[in-house]
């Protein structure tokens, strides 16, 4: 059993951050194909009011251990995959920023993008995290999530 | 008795106005009776749906809670 | 018709361009889901040798024809898109160096992922790009795309 | 007779052994026999898969050539 990895991240996440991910895998030479998954908060309006931000909260343990189970099935299913990099913001991202990260790398194109989109399904179903989507008078609604 | 830590996510914590409490109940109470007695207490919990966990691990409902345990509510999740 | 929009660069496309791509797309607050493609250079052996660089050459004018109707295509079959951007090197890329990136976004998920990979088949099959592999001892062979 | 640019990329370029030349040939002449033209000057042509161009148009093999024209002889793609 591999170590947990780090998913969690306070606030938005940078594309400086993404841009340093994709050139640590520069050194990988068997990889072919990566592809690369963002979520970014959208400004919904919603019974005439904007979504400012998302309030992210998790259960950390439980999500923790869902990545945990997801990451592993996704290499066992996919089995030319290179490398898997999930990462999801906690706290206030504000609208137009990066809240989900989700990095896949593969030999060749097809796997790379069937893993993807097959990661970030299960996440948004599988992952104990709950999205407050808060309006310009600083009241809310939950988010909830729709299917693929 | 067990001692029990409850913890609520999400929209549930409008309901119960806490994000966590604590609560006792008999040994070997199942999980669907203290969803009984946490819906009695905050009755807009039975409108809702949710998940429930005993000690951070997916719990169905027959499941009976032996120990001081951690029990956590979750609504649907909203990640991503 | 829409201007035909710069795709070739010459050398492979940096990291930093990828982010600085990213970031211009946080003003634009009806973006859900971005899916970024990139392919890198492997280091494929053939033969006992290495491949050390792809040298990409292409027919200009009826490459960027082609890129512009899949374009057009892509934004007729995918409707709820916002944006698509194709980058693809020209000259020499060296191994673990990135080659091509496809970046498109939409409001949710799915179409992002779907119009995606719809592109990058398209652009390998259909676009006048030739790739010469080239080994550590300056011999050469023609690159071949497999089928996805 | 109509002065042909003819353009030659990728793998084919090692069978030529040049990037472009120029060709005559008689008023509307079919890329067909262009083709089986060029194949006789450079016979390993016959073997490999190559598309055409007539004035960066994809062109079928019985499009006549009407003009003085740059015509390119493409193998298969190979981008990303």
């Amino acid at each position: 059993m591999k170590k947990k990895k780090k998913v969690f991240v306070q606030g938005a996440i940078a594309p400086e951050f993404i841009a340093e991910s994709i050139a640590k895998h520069q050194t990988k030479t068997t990889i072919g194909a990566h592809d690369i998954f963002l979520g970014q908060v959208r400004a919904d309006e919603i019974d005439g009011k904007t979504v400012q931000a998302i309030e992210y909260t998790t259960y950390e343990e439980v999500a923790e251990n869902a990545l945990h189970e997801i990451r592993e099935a996704t290499f066992e299913k996919f089995t030319g995959l290179t490398c898997m990099h999930i990462y999801h913001s906690l706290g206030t991202v504000k609208a137009g920023e990066i809240c989900l990260f989700v990095f896949v790398s593969s030999g060749h194109r097809t796997e790379a993008f069937e893993a993807c989109q097959y990661l970030v399904e299960r996440i948004k179903k599988e992952v104990a995290v709950f999205g407050k989507e808060i309006f310009e008078d600083n009241s809310y609604t939950w988010k909830e999530n729709t299917p693929a | 008795m067990n001692e029990l830590n409850i913890l609520y996510f999400g929209m549930l914590t409008d309901i119960t106005g806490c994000q966590k409490e604590s609560f006792q109940i008999e040994g070997n109470t199942p999980i669907s009776e203290l969803k009984i007695l946490l819906e009695s207490k905050y009755p807009p919990l039975k409108e809702v749906e949710y998940k429930t966990t005993y000690n951070r691990t997916l719990a169905d409902d027959n499941l009976p809670i032996t120990d001081d345990a951690e029990i956590a509510l979750l609504p649907p999740f909203s990640g991503g």
